[in-house]
């Protein structure tokens, strides 16, 4: 029920952003269109989905440190495209996951997607292992290190 | 309600084929509602024509904006008469699907798209904007294509893939027209194309607009060179189905040449050569090829394109006494190709083969069946008095009176062709002795059928018999509306004023 | 295809596209979109769904078949262009207009009726076909 | 640039036509998608062509003044495009089927309905 | 000012663009070329977005540029997740110089399970993967 | 040099340059995985020049096709990943 | 007269529908109707005999001017009395004939159809009616000649009588509309008057030769004769009816009637003399060489008929005379002797006359009827016969300088006929009877009275020829000859030149019967000429015909799909490329285009190079890959060109489209090369000249000015009016709300379409 209200009420949020007419009859005709939206959606199962309140602002601050891990990846990469030579030793890595729940997994893979010399390839059926294609992998425990020190440890604080 | 009056047939068929569509799993009733939305969309055709018929010309605005800004419905009397043959063609068809489409077909929302043909071949004809005339030839076309190919088995699939890439043709081609018209008027409205084209001084580009008319109409209604897809096409479907594409599907592509040349285009030396030419050899090759064919379905397939050859004859003439004979011969045209195939079908019932050398002994048989159809076989052959004699008349005057004795020789010989080929399907369908074949057992055969499914077989071919007697015999009063719509075709300023209120 | 990123992120996915739908449905008549696009996009959101939760998952999200949207759709269509000749004796798609147009939508008219049962056909015509084609594949 | 994109236009035609010529039926499907395109452009460009100027009124103002792009050829290819949606897809499965029942995609193996049958 | 913020926001975008681009062409691998135009593409027309933000400075358009970039930001990866596991399936090979594979093998071939990295190869007909 | 022209004259080049760059590897592939990566990327890179058109238009109602460019791009490399690995299955 | 020729159709249709609850019992009774029609049409002797016409007219559909039109003159009168005459007494006839016979209510049907048509024929005034029953009896005899339908040789006549006589109706059918045209009526009485101006006409021989073309056919003149012995197929009843005494005189009756309105000219008289003679001499030597009684009297007939062309073609008032009575000497005697082959055929099962002898023993009054056929045949006094014969002689030794050639043929001709009537009349009966014969019965009266009653006639005219004087040779004189003069008709003329050639006639026609024997090694010999016979070169005609047509429609109807687009396209090419070549000029007014940027190239480029791999690579997904590049960079040309709407519709729909593409594309085969090098480049050239044509064409559009009028109402009118902004959804929900109506219909259709071509398979399949 609250889960519910919260999600309509971030759905309601969303359509005011995207009409850009911030006034009170525009959030009830929003509040409205999402209630039916997702009304009509409710067989869809949605994990997880009770933590919005604690969620969407540390997406924000999330997303401020992202913003910088990104523009890093890019200049690195940059580098080697513009440079005549590879200097890279790229693989594919095993990452074994702390990382439980559908959405700790994709974000956490979408992340590591986004950032420096990493691709995450694929998430094994019985979720215990995230396969990660680096352009980097000069060791490979101190980049399977990097990863879960870095994006998946924060990544976790932020979600659990 | 009367200031709508001509669009009612189009509101009548789209609301049926919604609610049939609501109807999906209910097969028996959407035969019955079927039959009631056809019988519903006689009674509004013969209102409207009526209505037309006593009032003159009657111009609907679509969405309340005046001509050439909104789209216009313009009910002359060629378009509520065009719109009485879909409706009694319909009808006809209608009762005929019911009792002989497979229920696998009708599962599959058959009627529906039925109501929707019927939809798009009203809109076709009474549309007065030329883009609107390409959206309802659109769904005219995909209609048919459902129709044409819904539980294909080999042939049915094989038509449909050519009749599909031809018809696709057919339209980039007709958009193609309507783009370089555009361009050169600004206007899609056909009345103010008409007065706008007037004023284009680069007449060849005219002219280039007309071909490409004349070619993508052409080939919909199955002109020479263009129609070689259509007799390989045409036969594969049920009987019902292609009984409407034989009795209107051809028919909307004449509509539409008739339509064009009498009111966007005038009169031009080049393009009365181009059609005359056109229809002359359509005539000789849709006769030609009826003459070896063996299949009756395909015997009536190449008579539709010989006798297309002569409507476009007479359109390529260009006199008020030939238009009326085009367009009597449309009336007539039309009755009897949706009434013959639905014979073919029955005859199919009867025998399981439309195969005139695996048939036989039907008049030793069925002597009543067979004396009924052989008035619509006669008919189509124009023995006098029955109702394709008539138009013949006005025809061959005309191409004597424009001199154009190739023309002339032309209707001769296919009307020849046409006795003797039905003389010599006759002898082979209905006199000769039934030859050994193996019939198939699982088939539900004629004989087996109930008195009352019979009747229901029957009488679609009875109504449309009837239909013809009535145009043969009563072919003064076709004639008089033959020689009315002539003349407000000759004299498209009535056609003008009444769609721009001038 | 099975595979856990996809599924959580088109669950999310999901009604976001279809509030955007509505949003290109709605402004339509102002600014570029209408119930064409919108319904397009619509029904990518349930195909992008089918693609990451199966087809099944899909319909039942949707509970009826997409099937009868569409005659739903034409019948919305249909009204709101036959209203004219029932209510006021006015040529078939005459516009009819509230007298003052409200927030956000702007005024309220036939046409956006009409436009909203085009959104509602191309939904059930698009998922319609796709989602047979994905059944029969 | 119109004699560009006339040029284009031509090419989408001949493009266009001869797949339609081709055996297959995949590249039937593509020539008529080709060739539907190339419709569209010939429509637009005849149309005649404006750079930047949307047909669509501002926001302040009532009507559309000054230069702006024909919104008619607009509407009729959008109605042309959505049209020739329906039947790129209908025409799509058909050749789905064909190719199962028939066991080809080869257009040429589709003319035993013109044989006496 | 804005117009400086401008100018800064579209170079680097656009520069980030055709990074990407150049990558794509020369990466060797499809791997390679995945990650290389999916970080740059993503932060590349990200900021070319925010520059008309700050053009238009609406809040209507900064919402609708935000959307468009979070819109993008969950939907790349996970295209490039898709795609590049799909490209691991179709057999491309990895570059020559790469170090190591440890996908290689993983994957059931008829049905795409995919062994986590715990379980040894010996083992695996007694560790069948939860769906 | 002005915005206008700034973004005219050496940010579109710029972009355009880089959509026939990728080009150049949607033609060359070799794998249809490169390929439906360059197509990704050009939609990508379309968004970018749409966001630079719409200044030079002064429409901002243009950056709406951007977002149907990135959901539907989204769903063509779905598509196109659905397809091949069913494919790859069934072989 | 309208109730006369309405009785037999609507008796007709009784018998039809209703005849087979009679199983035949309406029989002799059916005689009744053309018995009542013949003593009603009696009734108007006096009146014609007097010198009166009779009108009498119905409209029926006056904007054609078809109306229907009676006549009744002498003309008329002779044809009426003869086809209701010699009908009662073949209904009669039939009715012993048939009896028992299974379809006898239906033949029956057929028969008054046809009585009532030849009726309507004869006594139109209108020639369209006059076409419309000429039409008519070429049905119902179609219907007649393949009463036998199970017999393929039935059908087989059936079909090529019906063919023959078709050709000539549809003649008929222009000359009678040109005919009206140049006189501006329908009418024939009122023709007459226009006598001068069809003459003068410019379509004079047109109107001459389609009139000839319907005459000659429908009365089996030389050289489409041949279908008139196939056509004695049909039941003895049958042949006489139609093929002697009634329809084959339709063309005759219509050179007849169009005598006072077409005999102008030279060429009139010169190919009716042509045509007739060589018609009546060529028939009468096959006469010789037949041994099938049937035979013979075809032959005979057709000689006949060459006779009476032959008289008109003369068309002096004594020819016409003399055809007028020829023909009922014809009517009398042909019949009878049809009839009596009928007799002996029906009790002897044979019409070998070679095998038939002595029938008089058995078949006494059918003998006695033969006999006097053969007399009045052979034109011996004191039959009507000898009148006739005296008359035509008269007519051809009166004819300007060819008087002698033209007796000498007509003499020729008798002679053969002569010998032809004994053969047929008096052979059979002569001689000793075969055993086998013995136990021949005399069939019922109902059979052998109807030829004596007509044979008997012919002797009681013969004596009074006043009689036919009166009623019908002065009449039919009075309104077929310009200039009558007085004359009588007389069975003893004195002794003249005339007596002198008919006793040469009779004695050289006796010699021939009493020195030839019919035999088979004749009628084999003459079977070797058939090959060059008209009715052979006919048949190879049509047999070359119909391999043509099949060579024809192959060429055109391949299966091939692409054969018959490059056809479209090749013609579409040839048109668009004759049209824009006539004036080319191709002047481009550069400062209207709008300016080319770098961007813009790029995604132009992207775009054309986007086609040409759809075109050329070989892998598809890679073309679905790039027609997915195709789609973007046409949104992207639709963004730059101001129409955002489209380049969100376009972008989305062709991804959509990929999609599709894509799920169904791994069930279908990889691409192979199918065509080879030499078609590729065909149809490359044909794309290549299209394209460029196409590209010429809209060059020379944008040169020309554009009307922006209805724009610019959108633009004035869409938000005050229409209450939008975006006036391209405006238009298409509002101004052409219409078109989108349609167009989501059509999207609906093709739904439902891939629904059920993809379920109703599986079901099918499923339920196997
Ligand atoms: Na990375
Ligand atoms: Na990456």
């Amino acid at each position: 029920m609250k889960t519910k209200f919260l999600s309509n009420i971030l759905l309601t949020l969303i359509w005011i952003f995207l009409t850009g007419e911030y006034n009170f009859n525009n959030f009830l005709f929003g509040f409205v269109l999402s209630f039916i939206i997702l009304w009509i959606l409710s067989g869809v199962e949605d994990k997880g989905s009770k933590k919005y309140f604690k969620i969407v602002p540390r997406i924000v601050s999330f997303f401020f440190f992202f913003i910088w891990e990104l523009t890093k990846a890019n200049i690195q990469v940059a580098y080697e495209v513009i440079t005549p030579n590879f200097n890279m030793e790229p693989g594919i890595v095993a990452l074994p996951l702390d990382a439980k729940t559908d959405l700790e997994i994709t974000l956490l893979a979408n992340l590591i997607t986004l950032t420096p010399g990493t691709l995450a390839l694929d998430v094994s059926t019985d979720r215990s292992v995230l396969y990660v294609h680096g352009m980097y992998v000069m060791n490979k425990k101190e980049f399977i290190a990097d990863i879960k020190q870095g994006f998946e440890k924060r990544l976790l604080e932020i979600l659990r | 309600m009367t200031n709508d009056i001509i669009i009612l047939p189009l509101v009548v068929h789209l609301f049926f084929s919604i609610l049939l569509m609501f109807l999906w799993n209910k097969i028996n009733l959407q035969k019955i509602v079927s039959i009631v939305g056809n019988a519903v969309a006689l009674v509004v055709a013969i209102w409207a024509f009526v209505f037309v018929y006593n009032n003159g010309t009657h111009v609907v605005e679509s969405g309340n904006w005046p001509a050439p800004f909104g789209i216009v419905f313009v009910g002359d009397m060629l378009a509520v008469t065009l719109v009485l043959l879909t409706a009694i063609a319909g009808f006809a068809v209608s009762i005929f699907s019911a009792i002989s489409v497979i229920k696998a077909r009708l599962r599959f929302g058959y009627f529906s798209v039925f109501h929707f043909l019927l939809l798009g071949l009203n809109g076709a004809f009474l549309t007065g904007d030329i883009f609107n005339l390409y959206v309802w030839f659109e769904i005219i076309i995909i209609s048919s294509f459902v129709l044409i190919s819904i539980g294909g088995e080999r042939n049915q699939l094989e038509g449909a893939v050519k009749y599909f890439a031809l018809n696709f043709f057919a339209s980039m081609i007709f958009l193609t027209a309507l783009g370089v018209l555009y361009g050169l008027v600004g206007t899609l409205n056909m009345a103010d194309i008409s007065l706008k084209i007037a004023e284009v001084e680069n007449t060849t580009l005219v002219e280039i607009s007309a071909v490409l008319f004349l070619v993508g109409f052409g080939i919909k209604s199955a002109i020479f060179p263009l129609y070689f897809w259509l007799p390989a096409s045409y036969h594969t479907p049920p009987s019902a189905v292609s009984a409407i594409f034989a009795g209107l599907l051809t028919k909307v592509g004449v509509y539409a040449l008739i339509r064009v040349f009498t009111l966007i285009y005038a009169e031009d030396s080049f393009l009365t050569v181009l059609l005359l030419t056109m229809a002359i050899m359509t005539i000789f090759s849709g006769g030609v090829g009826a003459i070896i064919q063996n299949n009756i379905k395909k015997v009536f397939m190449y008579f539709i394109i010989c006798h297309i050859g002569f409507m476009i004859g007479g359109l390529a003439l260009f006199t008020e006494v030939a238009m009326a004979g085009v367009i009597f011969y449309l009336i007539h045209d039309i009755i009897i190709k949706t009434n013959l195939f639905l014979m073919g079908g029955l005859i199919y019932r009867i025998k399981t083969t439309t195969n005139m050398k695996k048939l036989g002994g039907l008049y030793a048989n069925y002597p009543k069946l067979s004396l009924l159809m052989a008035i619509p076989l006669f008919s189509l052959v124009g023995i006098p008095p029955l109702s394709g004699y008539w138009p013949k008349i006005s025809l061959i005057l005309a191409s004597f009176n424009a001199e154009e004795y190739w023309l002339f020789g032309a209707l001769i010989f296919g009307s020849l062709i046409t006795l003797i080929v039905i003389a010599k399907l006759w002898a082979e369908v209905f006199w000769k002795d039934q030859p050994k074949i193996n019939f198939p057992k699982k088939f539900i055969y004629f004989d087996q059928l109930r008195l009352g499914q019979k009747f229901t077989f029957v009488f679609p071919v009875a109504f449309l018999t009837f239909v013809t007697l009535y145009i043969g015999f009563g072919a003064e009063h076709i004639q008089q509306l033959s020689q009315r719509i002539a003349t407000e075709l000759m004299n498209n300023e009535m056609y003008i004023n009444a769609v721009l209120k001038r | 295809m099975r595979t856990i990123i996809l599924k959580s992120a088109s669950s999310y996915l999901l009604p976001v596209l279809l509030l955007f739908s509505v949003f290109i449905l709605l402004r339509g008549h102002y600014l570029p979109g209408g119930g064409f696009v919108g319904g397009l996009v619509a029904s990518i959101a349930f195909v992008l769904d089918s693609f990451s939760n199966g087809l099944d998952k899909t319909k039942s999200v949707l509970k009826i078949h997409p099937g009868f949207l569409m005659p739903f759709g034409l019948a919305i269509a249909f009204l709101s262009g036959i209203s004219p000749i029932l209510f006021s004796d006015l040529p078939l798609m005459t516009g009819i207009w509230a007298e003052d147009p409200i927030p956000v939508i702007g005024a309220i008219g036939s046409a956006l009726f009409f436009d909203l049962g085009v959104y509602l056909v191309v939904i059930g015509a698009s998922l319609t076909i796709i989602f047979t084609i994905s059944e029969s594949v | 640039m119109e004699i560009i994109l006339a040029i284009i236009t031509g090419v989408l035609y001949a493009s266009g036509i001869y797949m339609i010529l081709r055996r297959s039926m995949v590249k039937l499907i593509l020539g008529i998608i080709l060739l539907g395109n190339g419709v569209n452009l010939l429509i637009f460009l005849l149309g005649r062509i404006t750079k930047g100027e949307p047909p669509i009124i501002d926001s302040a103002k009532k009507v559309l003044e000054g230069v702006y792009a024909d919104p008619i050829p607009q509407a009729l290819i959008l109605t042309a495009i959505v049209i020739s949606f329906g039947l790129q897809a209908f025409a799509i499965i058909l050749v789905k089927r064909t190719y199962k029942v028939l066991k080809t995609d080869d257009l040429d193996q589709l003319n035993t309905t013109d044989e006496d049958s | 000012m804005i117009d400086i913020l401008i100018y800064i926001t579209s170079s680097l975008g656009a520069l980030f663009v055709l990074l990407a681009a150049i990558g794509t062409l020369r990466m060797p691998d499809q791997y390679l070329r995945i990650s290389v135009n999916t970080k740059a593409a993503t932060l590349g027309v990200g900021l070319l977005l925010i520059s008309a933000a700050f053009f238009f400075l609406e809040t209507s358009v900064t919402t609708r540029v935000l959307a468009v970039i979070i819109f993008i930001l969950i939907t790349a990866p996970v295209g490039a997740h898709l795609i590049g596991r799909t490209s691991y399936f179709l057999g491309n090979k990895l570059w020559g110089k790469s170090i190591t594979d440890d996908l290689k093998d993983k994957y059931n071939k008829s049905t795409h399970e995919l062994r986590g990295h715990e379980e040894k190869d010996e083992n695996e007909e007694e560790s069948e993967p939860k769906s | 040099m002005n915005v206008h022209d700034f973004l005219y004259y050496i940010i579109l080049p710029i972009l355009s340059i880089s959509s026939l760059l990728v080009f150049v590897r949607f033609f060359k592939g070799p794998s249809i995985v490169d390929r439906v990566v360059a197509l990704d990327l050009l939609i990508t890179i379309s968004i970018g020049i749409i966001a630079i058109y719409s200044i030079l238009n002064d429409k901002p109602t243009f950056l709406d096709i951007s977002l149907v460019l990135a959901l539907i791009a989204f769903l063509g490399t779905v598509a196109f990943a659905y397809y091949l690995e069913k494919r790859n299955k069934n072989d | 007269m309208l109730g006369a020729v309405l009785l037999g159709f609507l008796f007709s249709l009784f018998l039809v529908f209703a005849g087979s609850y009679f199983r035949g019992k309406l029989a002799v009774l059916s005689s009744l109707v053309p018995l009542s029609l013949f003593i009603y049409f009696l009734t108007f002797l006096p009146e014609i005999a007097d010198g009166k016409v009779i009108y009498e007219n119905y409209e029926w559909i006056p904007s054609f001017g078809v109306n229907l039109s009676f006549t009744l003159d002498g003309l008329a009168l002779l044809f009426a009395l003869m086809i209701t005459g010699v009908g009662s007494l073949v209904f009669l006839y039939t009715s012993a004939y048939l009896k028992d016979h299974k379809y006898l209510d239906r033949f029956y049907g057929y028969l008054s159809m046809f009585m009532a048509a030849m009726l309507g024929l004869v006594l139109s005034d209108n020639i369209m009616s006059l076409f419309i029953f000429w039409e008519l009896t070429s049905i119902s005899s179609f219907y007649l000649i393949g009463f036998n339908n199970d017999k393929a040789d039935s059908r087989k006549s059936a079909l090529t009588a019906l063919g023959i006589t078709g050709i000539g109706g549809l003649l008929l059918l222009g000359g009678a509309v040109l005919l009206g045209e140049v006189a501006g009526t329908y009418r024939i009485s009122e023709m007459v008057m226009m006598r001068d101006v069809i003459t003068d006409s410019s379509h004079y021989l047109l109107i001459l030769l389609l009139i000839f073309g319907a005459a000659f056919t429908k009365s089996a003149q030389f050289p489409f004769h041949f279908w008139l012995p196939g056509a004695m197929k049909a039941p003895t009843p049958v042949s006489t009816y139609l093929h002697s005494a009634t329809m084959v005189k339709a063309g005759v009756y219509l050179l007849f009637r169009m005598t006072p309105i077409l005999n102008g000219d030279e060429i009139w008289h010169t190919i009716l003399i042509v045509v007739g003679a060589v018609t009546m001499v060529y028939s009468a030597i096959h006469i010789i060489f037949r041994t099938d009684l049937k035979g013979i009297l075809a032959y005979s007939t057709i000689s006949a008929l060459g006779i009476l062309v032959f008289l008109i073609g003369i068309g002096t008032q004594a020819a016409l005379v003399a055809a007028a009575v020829f023909i009922v000497v014809h009517a009398l005697y042909k019949a009878s002797l049809f009839l009596i082959t009928g007799i002996i055929d029906h009790e002897t099962g044979t019409r070998d006359v070679t095998q038939l002898s002595g029938l008089r023993k058995v078949l006494l009054p059918v003998a006695i009827a033969g006999f006097i056929a053969a007399l009045i045949s052979g034109g011996v006094p004191p039959t009507l016969g000898f009148v006739g014969k005296d008359l035509i002689y008269e007519a051809t030794l009166h004819f300007k300088d060819a008087a002698i050639f033209l007796t000498v043929l007509a003499i020729l001709t008798k002679i053969l006929l002569f010998y032809g009537g004994f053969v047929a009349g008096v052979k059979p009966f002569m001689g000793k009877l075969p055993q086998k014969f013995e136990k021949l019965h005399l069939p019922s009266p109902l059979m052998w009275m109807p030829p004596l009653i007509m044979t008997l006639a012919g002797i009681v005219f013969g004596i009074f020829p006043g009689l036919i004087e009166t009623a019908f040779a002065k009449p039919i004189a009075m309104t077929q000859v310009i200039e009558f003069e007085e004359f009588h008709l007389k069975l003893w003329h004195g002794f003249n030149s005339v007596l002198g050639l008919s006793a040469i006639t009779i004695t050289l026609g006796a010699i021939l019967y009493f020195t030839l024997k019919p035999k088979h090694n004749l009628e084999n010999a003459i079977a070797k000429l058939d090959k060059i016979a008209p009715k052979d070169l006919t048949l190879k005609l049509s047999e070359g015909f119909a391999e043509f047509s099949r060579l024809w429609t192959n060429f055109f109807q391949t299966g091939y799909l692409r054969h018959y687009i490059s056809t479209i396209v090749l013609f579409l090419i040839l048109l668009l490329g004759y049209l824009i070549f006539s004036d080319f000029s191709l002047s481009i007014d550069y400062s209207s285009l709008t300016e080319l940027t770098v961007y813009e190239i790029s995604i132009l480029l992207m775009l054309l190079m986007g086609v040409l791999y759809t075109v050329f690579t070989k892998s598809r997904l890679a073309a679905v890959a790039a027609l997915g590049v195709v789609g973007l960079s046409f949104s992207l040309l639709f963004l730059f060109y101001s129409a955002p709407d489209l380049a969100m519709t376009q972008f989305s729909v062709d991804t959509l489209t990929v999609i599709l593409f894509v799920l169904v594309l791994y069930k279908l085969p990889k691409y192979l090369k199918l065509s080879d090098t030499g078609v590729r480049i065909k149809h490359g050239v044909l794309s290549i000249s299209f394209g460029i044509l196409i590209t010429l064409l809209i060059l020379k559009v944008l040169n020309e000015p554009k009307n922006t009028e209805i724009s610019e109402f959108y633009a004035e009118n869409a938000y005050t009016l229409a209450h939008g902004k975006n006036i391209v959804n405006v238009i298409l929900v509002d101004f052409r709300g219409i078109d989108t109506m349609i167009e989501i219909s059509v999207l609906i259709v093709a739904a439902l379409g891939v629904f059920g071509l993809l379920k109703l398979r599986l079901k099918t399949r499923d339920k196997k």
